[in-house]
């Protein structure tokens, strides 16, 4: 497909959208459906796009294996992180509301930190896994 | 009689579909047509909380003006983390396929044990 | 360690409580073991290790045994592994007797021991010596033990360790008589034995030892014969048969573990158990009143008959041996089975007599093996001529076995003739009768054959000198006491009396 | 009130619709023996079941489910296949009957629990009754959250995301470990 | 403000530690973090059950929730002695793991291959800490998925075949249990097990409950390879790394058996197992587990495989201790939790040894080779007595409470299934002996050395622990007995 011109354009300017969508979809889960795990699969799909027309080196020049390993791992600390922060305010593990003297905004800060970490690590992971796959060589 | 089967068609198809995905694991020796099969098993499962979490004349659980009757957002939770566990086993499944390919160079259940009989 | 002992003994002055002395006399064989392993690279250290280790542990024995008649009843626990059951140690009347002749005899057929080892060029002594000790220290934790538990705990223990010692040669013979032997004996202790142990704490909450038994009282008589029956076939140490066949298969081990763990150490600690059970978990009256024994006693005379009959055909002098010990061993259980005082005296008293009768046996059994290879009795024409002070000491034995003064086992044959008496089971003693001529009938013959018979080709040996000395020295010792024990039987009487209850 | 009939008839009428695709489509799945269409098959029951999910009022597992079961799964089990080469299952070469009779067994069972289950829909079942109130009546102040479903997964139940999170993140260091030789080397120096 | 949190660390530590160890540069470093990890675990799951062990119950609300609309944490003694037997284990078997490890994983995959192994212990940590039944589930799936991929780690190709058929066994199985979750769901409307026992109580006669309770059985049964559920044990212990056998086999499946006693027992009750025929049940699938699995291992020809086999009888004891239903039998059962944890530690190890020097496990390759590594043949040796249930080692401790408890339920027939199964254990273990120690030294063979001394200790620690324990049984027994009783088990009565 690398060489469809067509593809390549549209994939250009379907790959922002996308991204958008996710990061919409991320921080719009308060009030419609949709939150990090979504949004990190949408955007990864948009990679997985971008992936499939550019091919994988170019891909894994813009995301190197070992940046997607970081983030990965980064995403679960961003999460168990905010509950150990909350541990240390004095709060039970992951009890937003010592996050903020309003428990409200707490929860809110909580809940975005947390659906964060989601998205990094959900899609790292998509990513890293869909490289393994298509960057096995075929046997 | 009539009350019963309104109230558990529903469920009665959710089993069978189970019972499908189930039967597809257990019954057959390729490898990928398994974790197919128990894909349906599970989604079917996933079906079996929704159908519990399901209020008739409700709507989505997010909390706006003029409604009053709401779904359960518990099972929808559950199984937003149930689908990751599914797709998670998938992905690992489908890994060791691979894998098993290239090991063996099948992945037919019966070839593969023949071939570690023969050694 | 020795010139303490030696105060002791002298009673001038105690450097040791009763109850270090217990524990010493119960562990000091497995730190000699210890020492034997760390000497294994120079054997004549090692052999040194052995005979202190030896000398020591037989003093302290005679040292609790003169507290004992002191009036001291030393007890220790080590440990509770479950919650009311604790790892015991107690001294008490049976346990010293047992004590006394295990240890003693250890000292002498550690004597031998080196003779024949050397003499006959074994492999692998270090472990052999090492496992040896390891035997006879939970041979004195069977005798010293506190409790049932603590009784199976040891007993189990020696069942490990003398798997080796069978199966010492290797070969693939070795190997499938030390199975029989492990199997037969782990097989009957965990089923059966175990099994009635748990039943026993199940009825009663309790395995100690108590005068008059624990059971008394607490059980359905109905069921006591059962429960007793899963004692005497579960402790299959004892050989009752038809769980016998271990013994035999056992010989196969090197002399100078048929003659002690087999002839002494082992096979005394199942009659061993079987008094121990009978006197205080039973308790002689319990019993008799509910005749728990009288079809059990039938399982004794059969073993003493059957396996008197059996020895007769056997060529093997080993296993002619074997046999006759397995009808010996049931001359002590038959005197448990009696539950009255006299047997029960004349059942503790067989355990000594017996034991140094047998151990002179199989040390001439062995002496032959090492001087003469020879193991068939009807090759054996005319070897005494070659070797008398060997087949002196195998009359000597013979005789004492059959039961005739003036030697040891005329003694404890007469109380369990009077035990049968006693309770009026004139068959018994026909039967005890009909053994000891059976007796005569297959152990005469050895030394006969080997004075008076010819050899196969009519020459008479030039080359066939007698063992090596250590091997006679022990020879010599063991037939003195046969002929002491008859006119000194104080001791052990005391004690066995004591035990029986008949103060 | 009559315009609410309606819908609960019009949706009813979906729910039966979709129920029935989905039926047919699993039968096919069983039947078909070519991996691809087997895959191209399951795409379309996940889809299937994200449409009856929305049906079933639960947007959110509709929006995963798509995204997940139609999406990504179906993008791995292709590669799978582009990896292993192998469009055709092989034809069994006996017909097993013990599986069958323990689906049969099993779903037996299924029937018979479900026979006394609150009827499809209920509003009064306990599920709808015990732990739920709370969330559709406190989460909007309690978390300052509109979606229930974000409030009870990402707040009250929000040690199970986090547990959801370490899922994947196993799955991702698995797959890597499995088959992603290249993706191992961490960067261009370790290259052992 | 650390005291109150230390339940939930026990947890959070493995958790946080496994990221940073998987973004850790590959070598040594890997390994000290899980180490260090592992060994924090053990000290605060000790001081857990410090605080437990006389009936206090521990009460964790995460994320400040109060249950049952949060998720809590819950920990009694039972919670608390299954923590510290997997964490033990966990800090005893990763000294051995360096070496081990080093030789039979590639380097460029270690520190992956830590993480992948602090997951597991992070799933099941998270088992034996939560209160609720659908997080059980997600820390369950945590300890499956890592599992599956630690054993597919295995040098042999048959390593993922095992994994493959444990992968969707398991998987099979956490789909049955998330059925039997949400039947008992519809009909009480919550996931915490306190407030599920006591909602259930007055429906236990449902027929969905009836149904939900048989599915939650047999997911946990195919977890546990309770027999006839046990095919992907073998292999999945034979193949995988010696490190993996070693903790899978002392951990996994008895985390299996604490959730299938919570559940049976903690969420539904005492009095629903009587009223169905789950005992009878239980006591009829221990029979043919203890009898058939000792007898399979009998005619094993490879150690790992046999000592698989011979896990299965073990845990099939352990089911028969539930089966009896008596606050006998529960105490039996979760003393032999710990003590085949032991047991099978210190064994797995001598095999990981074993499979360090010789290259395999198989008995041809072991002629003799007890004399040239006489401390590994020692510690199978040791441990097999424990197994067998020799007095003076802690099998025998078990092995005499089942057979109380049997005896105190008047099952005479249980009770000589269990000695029997203690008399095939005798034979099986006997084959390894006398194959490492009788047959002769094939000529062909080059000479062995002793394995190192990093393999010997931590084995030797296990092997000294199975004496210790079978002397001194304060922790062993009073825990378990306090455990049971909490599990609200009436004591046995006609």
């Amino acid at each position: 497909m690398k060489h469809n011109l067509i593809l390549r354009v549209i994939a250009k300017y379907l790959f922002p959208v996308i991204a958008l969508f996710a990061f919409y979809v991320q921080f719009h889960g308060d009030y419609g459906p949709g939150g990090g795990f979504q949004a990190g699969v949408i955007l990864s799909v948009a990679f997985i796009l971008y992936t499939l027309v550019f091919g994988l080196e170019t891909a894994e020049q813009i995301l190197p294996p070992h940046v997607l390993r970081i983030l990965a791992c980064t995403g679960v600390l961003i999460y168990a992180g905010t509950g150990v922060a909350t541990m240390l305010m004095g709060g039970n593990f992951l009890d937003y509301n010592f996050l903020s003297l309003n428990p409200v905004e707490g929860q809110h800060i909580g809940i975005m930190l947390i659906e964060l970490g989601v998205g990094i690590t959900v899609s790292a992971i998509m990513l890293m896994i869909f490289f393994a796959f298509t960057g096995r060589e075929r046997s | 009689m009539i009350d019963i089967i309104v109230g558990h068609y529903n469920y009665w198809v959710v089993i069978f579909l189970m019972m499908a995905g189930f039967y597809t694991v257990i019954s057959h020796g390729n490898l990928i047509k398994k974790i197919a099969g128990l894909n349906i098993f599970q989604t079917s499962v996933f079906l079996l909380y929704i159908s519990i979490g399901y209020v008739s004349e409700g709507t989505t659980p997010i909390i706006a003006e003029g409604f009053t009757r709401y779904s359960n957002p518990l099972p929808h939770a559950m199984i937003l983390t149930a689908i990751v566990v599914g797709v998670s086993t998938t992905a690992l499944g489908l890994a060791l396929v691979v894998r098993i390919k290239e090991a063996y160079g099948s992945i037919e259940e019966d070839e593969i044990h023949d071939q570690d009989k023969s050694l | 360690m020795l010139l303490i002992l030696l105060q002791d003994y002298s009673g001038s002055r105690r450097t040791m409580s009763d109850q270090q002395l217990l524990l010493i006399a119960v562990l000091l064989p497995f730190a000699g073991a210890i020492g034997i392993m760390l000497c294994g690279r120079r054997p004549d250290l090692r052999e040194a290790v052995t005979l202190t280790t030896a000398a020591t542990v037989c003093l302290v024995v005679i040292n609790i045994y003169l507290r004992f008649l002191d009036g001291a009843h030393p007890a220790v626990d080590i440990a509770e592994p479950l919650p009311g059951l604790s790892i015991r140690f107690e001294v008490e009347s049976l346990g010293i007797l047992f004590a006394l002749v295990a240890s003693t005899l250890w000292l002498i057929t550690s004597i031998y021991a080196i003779g024949y080892m050397r003499g006959h060029h074994e492999l692998n002594q270090t472990r052999f010596y090492a496992l040896f000790a390891v035997a006879i220290g939970s041979t004195l934790g069977v005798a010293f033990a506190g409790n049932l538990l603590s009784l199976f705990l040891w007993y189990e223990i020696l069942t490990i360790a003398t798997y080796p010692l069978v199966a010492h040669a290797g070969t693939d013979e070795a190997r499938r008589g030390a199975r029989t032997y492990v199997g037969i004996l782990l097989a009957t202790s965990i089923v059966l034995q175990l099994l009635a142990i748990l039943i026993t704490y199940t009825i009663t909450g309790s395995l100690d030892f108590r005068e008059g038994g624990i059971l008394a009282g607490k059980l359905d008589p109905a069921w006591a014969g059962l429960l007793y029956a899963l004692f005497i076939f579960g402790i299959g140490k004892a050989a009752v048969m038809p769980f016998h066949r271990w013994l035999p298969a056992a010989m196969v081990a090197p002399t100078p573990v048929s003659a002690l763990l087999h002839a002494v150490a082992v096979v005394k600690a199942g009659v061993f158990a079987v008094l121990k059970v009978t006197i205080y978990i039973f308790g002689t009256d319990f019993i008799t009143n509910s005749g728990a024994n009288d079809w059990l006693i039938w399982f004794a005379g059969g073993t003493i008959l059957l396996a008197s009959v059996i020895a007769m055909t056997k060529d093997n002098l080993k296993l002619r041996l074997a046999y006759s010990t397995i009808s010996q061993l049931s001359y002590v259980v038959l005197g448990a089975l009696l539950a009255t005082n006299i047997g029960l005296l004349g059942g503790a008293l067989h355990i000594s007599m017996h034991a140094f009768a047998k151990i002179t046996l199989f040390f001439a059994a062995g002496a032959i093996l090492v001087a003469a290879n020879k193991s068939e009795v009807s090759d054996m024409g005319g070897l005494g001529r070659a070797m008398p002070i060997t087949f002196g000491a195998f009359l000597i034995g013979s005789l004492s076995i059959i039961g005739l003064p003036p030697f040891g086992g005329m003694w404890s044959k007469w109380y369990l003739g009077l035990g049968t008496v006693e309770s009026g089971q004139w068959l018994l003693l026909s039967v005890l009768l009909i053994s000891s001529l059976l007796n005569i009938a297959y152990l005469l013959p050895v030394s006969v054959k080997g004075f008076f018979g010819k050899t196969r080709d009519g020459t008479t040996y030039t080359r066939i000198k007698e063992a090596p000395a250590s091997c006679l020295i022990a020879m010599i010792i063991t037939s003195l006491a046969c002929v002491l024990l008859f006119f000194y039987p104080d001791t052990f009487y005391e004690l066995a009396l004591n035990a029986a209850g008949g103060k | 009130m009559k315009n609410i009939t309606v819908t609960v008839l019009i949706d009813t009428l979906i729910d039966i619709t979709l129920l029935a695709f989905l039926a047919i489509t699993a039968i096919a799945i069983i039947r078909m023996r070519n991996l691809f269409v087997i895959i191209m098959l399951f795409s379309i029951f996940s889809l299937h079941t994200a449409g009856l999910f929305v049906v079933m009022d639960a947007a959110d597992v509709a929006f995963t489910e798509a995204a997940v079961g139609a999406g990504i799964s179906t993008v791995l089990m292709l590669a799978t296949l582009a990896l292993t080469k192998n469009h055709e299952e092989k034809r069994p070469a006996h017909h097993a009957r013990l599986p069958l009779l323990v689906v049969l067994i099993t779903g037996g069972a299924l029937v018979y629990g479900t026979y006394d289950i609150p009827s499809f829909g209920d509003p009064i079942s306990p599920a709808q009754q015990h732990v739920k109130p709370r969330y559709i009546e406190h989460s909007l102040e309690e978390t300052g959250v509109a979606n229930t479903v974000t409030a009870v997964l990402a707040s009250y139940r929000g040690y199970d995301t986090l547990g959801e999170v370490t899922v994947i993140f196993t799955t991702g260091i698995g797959v890597i470990l499995l088959i992603g030789g290249r993706l191992l080397r961490r960067n261009k120096q370790e290259d052992d | 403000m650390i005291e109150q949190n230390l339940s939930l660390l026990l947890v959070v530590i493995p958790l946080l530690s496994a990221p940073v160890t998987a973004m850790l540069p590959n070598g040594r470093m890997p390994w000290l973090l899980t180490l260090t990890a592992s060994w924090t675990c053990l000290l605060i799951a000790g001081w857990q059950l410090s605080v437990v062990i006389d009936g206090n119950v521990i009460s964790y609300e995460l994320g400040g929730w109060a249950p049952p609309w949060g998720i809590e944490y819950r920990i009694d003694a039972m919670n608390a002695f299954v923590a510290l037997i997997v964490s033990a284990i966990a800090a005893i078997t990763l000294p051995y793991a360096l070496l081990s490890v080093e030789k039979e994983i590639p380097r460029q995959q270690t520190s992956l291959f830590y993480a992948t192994f602090l997951l597991c212990l992070v799933g099941l940590l998270g088992i034996a800490q939560t209160g609720d039944v659908f997080n059980l589930f997600v820390f369950l799936e945590i300890s499956s998925l890592s599992s599956y991929v630690l054993i597919a780690m295995g040098e042999q190709r048959r390593a993922l075949t095992s994994a493959y058929q444990y992968l969707i066994m398991g998987s099979v199985g956490a789909t049955f249990l998330l059925i039997g979750i949400g039947l008992v769901y519809v009909e009480t409307g919550t996931l915490n097990m306190v407030d599920l026992n006591q909602r259930l109580h007055p429906i236990l006669d449902h027929q969905t409950v009836h149904t939900g309770f048989a599915f939650i059985v047999v997911g946990i049964a195919l977890k546990l390879a309770l027999f006839p559920l046990h095919l992907w044990l073998p292999n999945a212990y034979k193949y995988s790394p010696s490190v993996i056998s070693v903790f899978l086999a002392a951990t996994a499946t008895k985390v299996a058996v604490y959730i299938m006693l919570r559940m049976v027992f903690g969420v539904f009750s005492n009095d629903f197992v009587r009223i169905t025929p789950t005992d009878h049940m239980f006591l009829l699938l221990g029979v043919f587990g203890v009898i058939l699995a000792s007898v399979a291992a009998i005619y094993q020809t490879d150690v790992k495989r046999l000592l698989a086999y011979s896990s299965i009888a073990q845990v099939s004891y352990m089911v028969l201790g539930m089966g009896l239903a008596s606050v006998l039998g529960i105490t039996a059962t979760l003393v032999h939790v710990f003590n085949h944890a032991l047991m099978k530690g210190a064994l797995f190890m001598a095999c990981g040894a074993l499979v360090y020097r010789v290259g395999s496990s198989r008995f041809e390759k072991l002629d003799g080779l007890g004399r040239q590594m006489p401390w590994t043949f020692t510690a199978i040796f040791i441990t097999g007595l424990s197994l067998v249930g020799i007095p003076g080692t802690a099998g025998f401790i078990s092995k005499w409470y089942f057979v109380l408890a049997a005896l105190e339920h008047q099952s005479w027939l249980i009770a000589l299934v269990i000695l029997l199964g203690s008399l095939l254990a005798v034979v099986y273990m006997w084959k390894i002996v006398e194959v490492m120690f009788f047959r002769p030294v094939p000529d062909s063979a080059q000479s062995v050395k002793e394995a190192p001394v990093s393999l010997l200790v931590p084995m030797w620690v296990l092997v000294i622990a199975n004496i210790y324990f079978g002397f001194n049984t304060e922790l062993t027994v009073n825990v378990a007995d306090s455990a049971a009783r909490l599990l609200g088990v009436a004591a046995y009565h006609e």
